[in-house]
């Protein structure tokens, strides 16, 4: 038990998906212009890194691994996310086509959100169990979703402020989020 | 049909050209992960040998000319420093080093043997005679102690 | 080399650099330039990636049908990536154990989809193997800029460790600027972000002025 | 004098009392790092400012309060350099990049401590020994590394813990939480922050707290009266373009802050965490004040409180 409160604090905070491992910058400084967006973004890419992390994991231990195909790994789960993606889509739109409308246009962005690989790809590279790879993908999702959210908050206040003309979008983004990973350097070492 | 056809076909040339690199590389992949793997081990020793019929067993592992390996974690200054020592036949400390660790970035940075010659003194004069590093008196500390329980460990 | 030939690689390169201008590819532009050495590690990577998927995807566009053409082009550019990673770890082991999860997620970086799609899946092999090489270059010219920046403030040197990357004779390549008093932040997550914001805010300003120097030359002529 | 500058005067008046005790027992140290902070403060302030193209200004004090808490946050007789690094760091990153006074996200003087604390953790971990025999290290570095004493053990044997959270310390930290009650007095802190944060602190030191074990991460007076804490609830966390504006958002700012600084302080890798815990509240406040619905035009707010 100690050991999951660890795996998942260890990618909620310490090893902070974005802001200290560098994944899922894209939706990061791409969606985060205003808040809904964010949210929306959020909410659909922990869904998918959930399912994903899962159905990589058993792919992974019940066919490469056995197969001795460790090395297709890469194509495999871009194909496993893949199919992921489509099949949430497919889902959503049956069961709740408000939250379909809601958060369609970002569902296909996920497949090339590296942040979703590169969950399965640590996931299996640490030799994780099933519920330690469920539970690291919560916590990074969790964390995604977080910076994402302050992040997008913290854009719209920018807005109102005098800032440099060459600072402007993107460069004051990057700015603002170096010293968000610094405060999130303060957790180095825990555990 | 035609799309499948042709998805099939360029699923062949993929796969045919990722199993000759695999072929390829396969063993020199191999043998670079061994010795990733044993690095340290190497290191400590000064030499190079077959790893294939080592076993670890309670932190411990003898090599075919006697030296022995051990690991050992001491509570550092942020969570265990992870040691390796390798002591001769007669019990005599022949070095040491850090495999892991999370000590302060740029202050734990010492223990890290590429880094900074501080971890080969062990192997010239008694842990604890070891100086200490201005401003990371408490990293030095627990490496000193945890060198000095390995030997006081070996001595037993 | 003719007037075309020189535009398609340029244009890739500088105009649409797709790093600076586009801000794709951020995450291993940040996470693999805390030095000169990881930054050429990666980009070679990718130039390979790149220039393969793009000649292969335009040697195959003919057969390619429409309606598949995005898993065709995952497909292709994942075995790719999976090569790099192969090669990487057979012959330049050291630098793939520091940049391997980056070398695998290649494979998501949108830069090399979207040029793909763009651009290599429409246009015959060499005009494609241009923009592939062009987009490869200005990629790797923001990592060494960044790469650069980073390892001059946080280590006091460049080029340190190109052993690792081109054999020993490479260990010589190495400058230390001195100085003593290295800027460990620099390295570190927060360092990446803020230089690269500033280098991205100094080509703005930098642009800006040089924008606003040639509109008042063309006022004053006519 | 504007209204700011009224305000920002006082609050550096505030913190002479502060400053003193840490004088009596450091010696002039502190009035080293004062004498680099402000006048290297100001001129990366001046510069920005005329990089920009906006007016210098000089009354408004609120540059002295940030050199003021960045000489306070250093160990006394720091090298130059990294001195200028944190000026540079809280001036011209933290506050002209944003845009000068009242548009800064985070809190400025933070900034430039976070960053040398990263940069260079050997010259911030140095702190001269105030009593003959002690190495030098702050009360909370020597009580997390104890090695097997039990908290009690550890405060009979070592004089440099005082009586409650380091000789010298508590004073200073007293002297600085006087400093707090004159500007509550005056109504110029949100006293709500302060409150959320220390009742926070105490909680968590108290449910960790096992009866001074020698694994325990120390008691409530430990970590109000060690390292930064004072400091940073009266006059750091108080800074009122970066915390919340809404009564529950307050709350809550100051209780996240205090969690982060206790969580870095007992399981964490650097001795004290609130710098850390200060960016990461800051970096919240915008989604706070969101979620309590506060209007955005307090930002622009031409007088902080």
């Amino acid at each position: 038990m100690a050991e999951l409160a660890l795996i998942l604090l260890g990618a909620l905070l310490i090893n902070n998906f974005v802001l200290a491992q560098f994944l899922g910058l894209c939706p990061f400084m791409g969606v985060t212009k205003s808040f809904a967006p964010a949210l929306a973004m959020s909410a659909a890419t922990a869904f998918v890194l959930a399912l994903t992390a899962i159905a990589c994991h058993l792919v992974h231990h019940g066919l490469l691994v056995p197969l001795g195909l460790e090395w297709l790994r890469i194509i495999v789960f871009i194909v496993v996310i893949a199919g992921v993606v489509q099949f949430t889509e497919l889902y959503l739109r049956a069961v709740s086509p408000l939250a379909h409308q809601r958060l369609g246009v970002y569902l296909p962005l996920i497949t090339t959100n590296c942040a979703v690989l590169g969950v399965a790809l640590l996931t299996v590279g640490e030799g994780r169990s099933l519920p330690g790879a469920v539970v690291f993908a919560v916590g990074a999702a969790a964390g995604f979703g977080l910076v994402l959210m302050m992040f997008s908050a913290i854009r719209e206040r920018l807005l109102g402020a005098d800032l440099p003309a060459a600072l402007q979008g993107a460069p004051i983004a990057l700015i603002t989020a170096g010293i968000m990973s610094l405060g999130f350097l303060g957790f180095f070492g825990l555990g | 049909m035609r799309t499948l056809l042709s998805l099939g076909g360029i699923s062949l040339v993929c796969a045919l050209l990722l199993a000759g690199v695999q072929a390829l590389t396969e063993e020199a992949i191999d043998r670079n992960r061994t010795a990733h793997a044993w690095r340290t081990a190497f290191e400590v020793t000064g030499e190079t040998f077959d790893t294939s019929n080592l076993k670890w067993r309670d932190e411990q592992v003898q090599l075919p000319n006697g030296t022995r390996l051990k690991r050992f974690a001491t509570p550092g200054y942020a969570g265990d420093i992870h040691l390796l020592a390798a002591f001769s036949q007669s019990g005599q400390l022949l070095g040491v080093r850090a495999i892991r660790h999370q000590e302060t970035p740029g202050l734990g940075d010492f223990i890290d043997s590429g880094k900074s010659p501080w971890m080969l003194r062990f192997s010239q004069s008694p842990p604890l005679a070891v100086d200490a590093i201005t401003g990371a008196t408490i990293t030095s500390e627990a490496v000193k102690r945890g060198v000095q329980r390995m030997i006081e460990a070996e001595a037993e | 080399m003719n007037a075309t030939t020189k535009s398609t690689f340029s244009r890739a390169a500088i105009e649409r650099n797709p790093a600076w201008a586009q801000l794709l590819g951020l995450c291993p532009l940040l996470a693999v330039s805390n030095s000169l050495v990881n930054a050429t590690g990666l980009a070679l990577a990718s130039g390979f990636v790149m220039l393969g998927s793009a000649l292969t995807i335009s040697a195959l566009r003919a057969w390619i049908p429409q309606v598949v053409r995005l898993p065709c082009f995952v497909l292709v550019i994942a075995t790719f990536t999976t090569l790099s990673v192969m090669l990487l770890e057979a012959y330049a082991f050291d630098l793939y154990l520091r940049v391997a999860l980056f070398v695998q997620i290649i494979v998501s970086n949108c830069m090399i989809l979207g040029r793909v799609e763009a651009f290599a899946s429409r246009q015959p092999p060499l005009p494609a193997a241009l923009d592939a090489l062009g987009t490869a270059a200005g990629f790797a010219l923001a990592l060494l800029a960044l790469g650069g920046v980073r390892e001059a403030l946080g280590q006091g040197s460049l080029f340190a460790g190109m052993e690792h990357l081109f054999g020993p004779t490479a260990a010589g390549w190495r400058i230390d600027l001195g100085g003593g008093r290295p800027l460990l932040i620099a390295l570190l997550p927060p360092g990446a972000f803020i230089i690269a914001g500033l280098l991205l805010g100094l080509g703005n300003a930098l642009r800006n002025r040089w924008a606003a120097n040639s509109n008042s030359l063309k006022a004053e002529t006519e | 004098m504007s209204g700011t500058g009224r305000i920002m005067w006082t609050v550096c008046a505030a913190l002479l009392p502060g400053f003193a005790v840490l004088s009596y027992y450091y010696g002039t140290g502190y009035l080293w790092n004062l004498a680099l902070t402000w006048p290297l403060a100001g001129a990366f302030d001046a510069a920005g400012a005329w990089a920009r193209r906006r007016p210098v200004n000089f009354q408004d004090g609120s540059v002295a309060v940030t050199a003021m808490i960045l000489a306070l946050s250093l160990p006394p007789n720091v090298p130059w350099h990294v001195i200028a690094v944190a000026s540079g760091g809280a001036i011209l990153l933290a506050r002209q990049l944003y845009g000068g006074l009242g548009h800064n996200i985070f809190n400025p003087a933070m900034v430039g401590y976070a960053i040398v604390l990263v940069s260079y953790p050997a010259a911030l971990g140095a702190w001269p020994p105030l009593l003959d025999g002690q190495t030098g290290a702050t009360a909370l570095t020597e009580f997390r590394y104890r090695d097997g004493l039990t908290a009690a053990e550890a405060f009979r044997q070592n004089p440099a813990f005082g009586q409650f959270g380091g000789y010298g310390w508590e004073w200073a930290n007293l002297a600085f939480a006087a400093g707090g009650l004159l500007l509550w007095r005056l109504r110029l802190i949100a006293w709500r922050v302060v409150a959320g944060f220390l009742v926070t602190l105490c909680l968590l030191a108290l449910m960790f707290n096992d009866g001074g074990s020698s694994a325990g991460a120390g008691g409530p007076l430990l970590h109000l009266l060690s390292g930064g804490t004072l400091l940073a609830a009266c006059f750091v966390i108080t800074d009122p373009v970066t915390h919340p504006g809404a009564r529950p958002g307050q709350w809550l700012f100051g209780a996240l802050t205090a969690a982060v600084t206790f969580i870095i302080r007992a399981w964490g890798g650097y001795p004290d965490g609130i710098a850390f815990a200060v960016l990461l509240g800051n970096a919240a406040t915008p989604l706070i004040d969101r979620i309590f619905r506060q209007p955005q035009a307090r930002a622009r707010n031409e007088n902080p409180t």
